[in-house]
């Protein structure tokens, strides 16, 4: 065990991966020398090499495009796309093309690529550098969808995405990188997808989150117990595989559903979250189900702190919620 | 006659030579099955026995000119109109025709429309619909065949219109910048649906495009099945030698419509049909191989008819397939089935036994 | 009036929008000599001249991005993408820069582009000739979503779209182009957004569907009926913005809701519908929503009969719903 | 001081000469007020008083000859480095620091991070972070304004690595193909962050990428106030003159960090920093203007000075100016607001008035 921020953990992870497995390599922009902006690659050049830390052209649809060639022969590329709102340039290559070569390829061409990047606000980073385009991904078929809220999710939900057959996006809380430390296990620290993580029982209301909206969750829950709520906080780790099950077992026992995200509200991963709810657990709800959520513009700078969920909103939803029914 | 196709054995030639004499009507013979082919899916979609078909007439020395000058080890990273590369790679026609029917015989399931096939065993990329996406893959493969230590190279076909895409630039630039092994082999069959090619783009040649990204581009008639051969052996052995890669642009011309879906008297004359028909491919490598003596017009006739039989019994098998397991739909969107993917599957099986849905 | 054909119905829209206003104009790949590989623009070029409608290269970045440029100088391009498949090259033209100029200028730089394209299955298209990509656009802050399932609404609402002064993406269900014809007033016909169209009345169930399922809808609610089952079918319309109170009143009204839609459920625009439901009217559900829609793989080639939604499995899902609660 | 700056009056010179001798020291003054400004954000910055900033510094005489040679009707597409352009356009510190500060008085309503400006009435196309995004805007907004008959051109601002994009290979096409009124201003300041030009692409040049696309390509050594002058004077004359797009690279040196986040020493050697200092434009024009007898150094101090006074005033008004108004979040996202909108203006409204959320 080592205490690690979350950026850190990610770091580790890298490393940990690529002396195991001389196949990982590591690609995007300034992952090399530099480190990557956010220090994520930081030492990696240094141990394995250029040929394994490979610092490429000013191009997402080149990172993502030539890292499927290398997944196709054989390799196990990890691809830093800078910031998630950068990703979009690499669109087709990862709607058109890595989400479907197994499929279109009837498994003949499985594509194991893992995509790193950073994603969402509270860094003051006005449209272009906070977005949390998460829904894109999950409604693709093809492509899992990871977001770690702790260090040791960080290390064991990555190293579980470079070790899986299939195409990963792995989303890293970038406001959390730094200002959160946890202890990680040494070694070949795993954590299954598909498996979401009770962060705190309850038995009132169920709020369900992930990535730098957990952290949130946790601290409205800690206020609502002074009023006598309880609210049982459930991360999701991978919004794909969900871990349906578990999303159903809280609702089931608290009656009540509040859903936390940073995304615009509309077709959010919330909705889905939603919907599930409504389909197989809608005779368990007490009261309407609750989205907590980034509004439906796009992503300001001046108004940054009103725009993203923060604890106040949600403990106050989580009030109205109780209210209800 | 299947058998005539698949890869050459042998030396690799000195690149100033052309096709291997010994091996020359097996070329040819390749390009007249690839003709044949062609000419029976047009029928079989018109009859709608196939769904959908892209032809290639016209572009028949080309690809077997590049693709002859290829080891089966090398990697092609086709886009949707390769025919005749993939009749050299061996592919046989009876394994196309599956994919062209999509039945439980296709090696790919079924899973997309005729021409987009691929296969593992032949090194031959299953191909998409988006133009241009297959050219960055080319190269990340060769990139990391050259870190695995394997002396292929990756070949990747697109037309002149897909100079334009994003992966174009994407894919050159990278393969530039890392020097990857890799052929850039682009068909300029004068059209991209009804753009021709003066309109897609002022560069007065697709091949100079490659000043942009630091390394050669060169034009080659792509009638002349020797000439394309040895442009790529070139292009393959600067590849090998770790000198990089190399644009290659070889004009052709799409003697038929863009696809089944297409009119192109709505877009081009029949004079311009006309004249590039003269340059035919396969009239102009049957004229040189008869004046080297090693074809005669019976031979040539046997040639044709051999093509023709075994079209015909590759259709009569590949129709006699069965179809498509419904089950299959759930199977290779992931390596296992998500917990969401079983249960769909699950219900979509019971709708199945409920004859609710009708396979 | 005139009897025509849908995608007649989009050629006559777009005559007329260009022949009322200069500023409008037409551009994309094979959109003039050819005349559009649907022949939805057929005749333009003629009428119009090469001036106004612009065969580009093969670039759907290109595309969009200079229609971005025009808009921003004071035309209204009107753009076509080939096939929705192909529209993933200009997604960050349409996520980065489309969807959000009015709002990063402050409001000094509209951006009245419509992208139109013809979109889903039941062509035998296969991966990349059938999807249905409406979540992607829906979750976008900054674009509308328009999808008409008529003649008339499409002529309607395709002048609408040209007049408005936001980005509109304009979806047409190329399966029923020329399936089906309708009458369709002449001269400057213009249908609003956000107000959805009840197809057909019903007091049992409410059937939400757009574009090409709209059809379906209503064939299983005739059938329905022989089983004195009387279902509400919705037509939306426009999917951003949503005509919620609409939605609120027919489940409010039946009391049971079913979501019909092409496009993989997981994350589909049903995710919000459903999510919406659940968030303002769940107290009148009599039993659990429930959502038809493509299943969560990428679209097929040989058993696209047994993914789309149909009828049959359509008849299924309402009587489900029906015997639930 | 900011009256120093604006749009040259008067004929546009023959393309043979440099900036006019009347106007040279204030174009001089504008490069100072650039490097004035840049210093100061950086504080400001340090300081916590703006969140990010952008320095140019080195690419002073890139922007100010070429922004000097356009007419205010000349739209400009801006990257985000482009400060002395938006200077030369006559857009105020005031005006720019409101926007680095984001207060209620930016023009764009604090909607984005600092030197992610832009304003109509200046001609002056507010910039995104994407890079190369407004490359194709720039082509179809001169498409525009030629259907319109507007003789006008559109310039758009981009770096060396963003010839990578795919905006610059799609926009370059068009405006090939289309030979769009567009000018196609290249700041190659030797790194995208931490990858050197070299890295970039192999190209031996980025100019001669303009051959992948039919145009010209020149570069033009952009610590030459002058020479970038002229080449965009010339550029601008074919432009209008309807012979199509040029595409000029200036090859200038980011003196100071990417940005404020960056830490230039992690991947550049303090040698070369301080070769390229020796190249420094503002010292290259004042020893011209010196030599020339325009400029003394009681002169060169005043200009200096006034500068800074016109700096530090802007600073204080601008951080005199109140916060943005919560409820402006809902506005601009549609011309006008949709229904969910305005329920959710409605609840934010309602959160703020209970003091669950603080402005
Ligand atoms: C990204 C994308 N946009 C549009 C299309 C539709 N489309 C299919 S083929 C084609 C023309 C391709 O021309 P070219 O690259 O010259 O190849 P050719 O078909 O002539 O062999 C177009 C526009 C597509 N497949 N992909
Ligand atoms: C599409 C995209 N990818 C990544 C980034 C992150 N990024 C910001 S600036 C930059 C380097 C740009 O280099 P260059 O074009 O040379 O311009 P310069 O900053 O040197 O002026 C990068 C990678 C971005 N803004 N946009
Ligand atoms: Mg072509
Ligand atoms: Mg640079």
């Amino acid at each position: 065990m080592t205490e690690l921020t979350l950026v850190q953990a990610v770091n580790r992870g890298l490393a940990q991966a690529m002396r195991e497995d001389p196949d990982v390599l590591v690609l995007g922009e300034d992952v090399g020398v530099n480190g990557g902006v956010f220090r994520a690659t930081d030492g990696l050049l240094k141990e394995f090499g250029a040929d394994r830390v490979v610092d490429t052209p000013l191009s997402e649809t080149g990172i993502v495009g030539t890292a499927i060639g290398m997944a196709l022969y054989g390799l196990k590329p990890v691809a830093e796309i800078q910031f998630m709102d950068f990703i979009y340039p690499a669109f087709d290559q990862i709607v058109s093309e890595l989400a479907k070569f197994r499929f279109r390829s009837g498994g003949q061409y499985p594509c194991h690529v893992v995509i790193r990047t950073p994603y969402g606000g509270g860094i003051k980073g006005g449209l272009y550098h906070s977005q949390s385009a998460e829904a894109y991904f999950a409604h693709t078929a093809g492509i899992k969808v990871v977001i770690p809220s702790t260090p040791a999710d960080a290390k064991g939900l990555l190293l579980t995405a470079v070790h899986d057959p299939d195409p990963v996006l792995f989303m890293e809380p970038k406001r959390i990188y730094r200002s959160i430390t946890g202890e990680v296990p040494d070694g070949d620290h795993r954590v299954p997808f598909g498996s979401a993580r009770v962060v705190r029982e309850g038995s009132d209301v169920s709020i369900l989150a992930y990535g730098a909206m957990v952290p949130v969750a946790v601290t409205a829950a800690e206020q609502l117990a002074n009023e006598k709520i309880q609210a049982e906080v459930v991360d999701l780790r991978t919004l794909v595989p969900l871990d349906e099950a578990s999303v159903l077992a809280t609702v089931e026992k608290t009656g009540r559903c509040v859903i936390l995200h940073e995304a615009p509200r509309f077709c959010g991963y919330g909705a889905e979250l939603a919907a599930i709810v409504a389909e197989k657990a809608l005779y368990s709800l007490k009261s309407p189900i609750v989205r907590v959520t980034g509004y439906d513009t796009p992503f300001p700078y001046a108004l940054e702190h009103l725009y993203l969920p923060n604890v106040e909103r949600l403990v106050h939803a989580v009030r109205g919620s109780m209210a209800a029914g | 006659m299947a058998k005539s196709a698949g890869a050459p054995a042998g030396e690799m030639l000195p690149s100033t030579d052309g096709i291997p004499p010994a091996d020359l009507l097996r070329a040819y013979a390749t390009m007249v099955l690839a003709r044949t082919v062609d000419e029976r899916c047009l029928t079989l979609q018109r009859q709608g026995r196939i769904g959908f078909y892209v032809p290639m007439q016209g572009q028949e020395a080309a690809q077997v000119g590049c693709a002859w000058a290829l080891r089966p080890e090398d990697w092609i990273f086709p886009a949707y109109r390769e025919l005749a590369v993939a009749l050299v790679r061996g592919i046989t026609v009876r394994t196309l025709l599956d994919q062209f029917i999509g039945s439980a015989a296709d090696e790919s399931k079924g899973r997309q429309m005729p021409n987009h096939y691929g296969y593992r065993r032949f090194n031959y990329v299953t191909a998409s619909s988006p133009v241009g996406t297959q050219i960055s893959h080319a190269v990340g493969a060769a990139m990391a065949a050259r870190r695995k230590g394997d002396a292929i190279v990756t070949v990747t076909f697109f037309g002149d219109g897909t100079t334009s895409s994003n992966d174009f630039h994407a894919g050159l630039n990278f393969a530039g910048v890392f020097r990857a092994p890799t052929i850039f082999f682009c068909q300029n069959n004068q059209w991209a649906i009804s753009m021709p090619r003066d309109r897609q783009t002022r560069s007065s040649t697709l091949a100079e495009k490659a000043v942009a990204y630091g390394f050669p581009g060169v034009v080659v008639d792509g009638s002349d099945v020797n000439a394309v051969y040895r442009a790529v052996v070139a292009a393959r052995e600067r590849a090998l030698a770790g000198e990089g890669p190399t644009l290659i642009e070889a004009q052709v011309y799409r003697l038929g419509p863009h696809s089944t879906s297409d009119d192109p008297r709505r877009y081009r004359t029949d004079e311009e049909l006309a004249a590039w028909k003269e340059k035919d491919p396969l009239a102009r490598l049957k004229h040189e191989l008869r004046e080297s003596g090693l074809l005669d017009d019976a031979a040539d006739a046997r040639i044709w008819e051999t093509a023709k039989e075994a079209v015909a019994a590759a259709v009569k098998e590949a129709e006699a397939q069965p179809p498509v397991d419904p089950m299959t739909l759930f199977d290779d969107t992931f390596a296992t089935r998500t917990p969401q993917l079983e249960a769909e599957r699950t219900e979509f099986g019971e709708l199945l036994r409920q004859g609710v849905l009708h396979p």
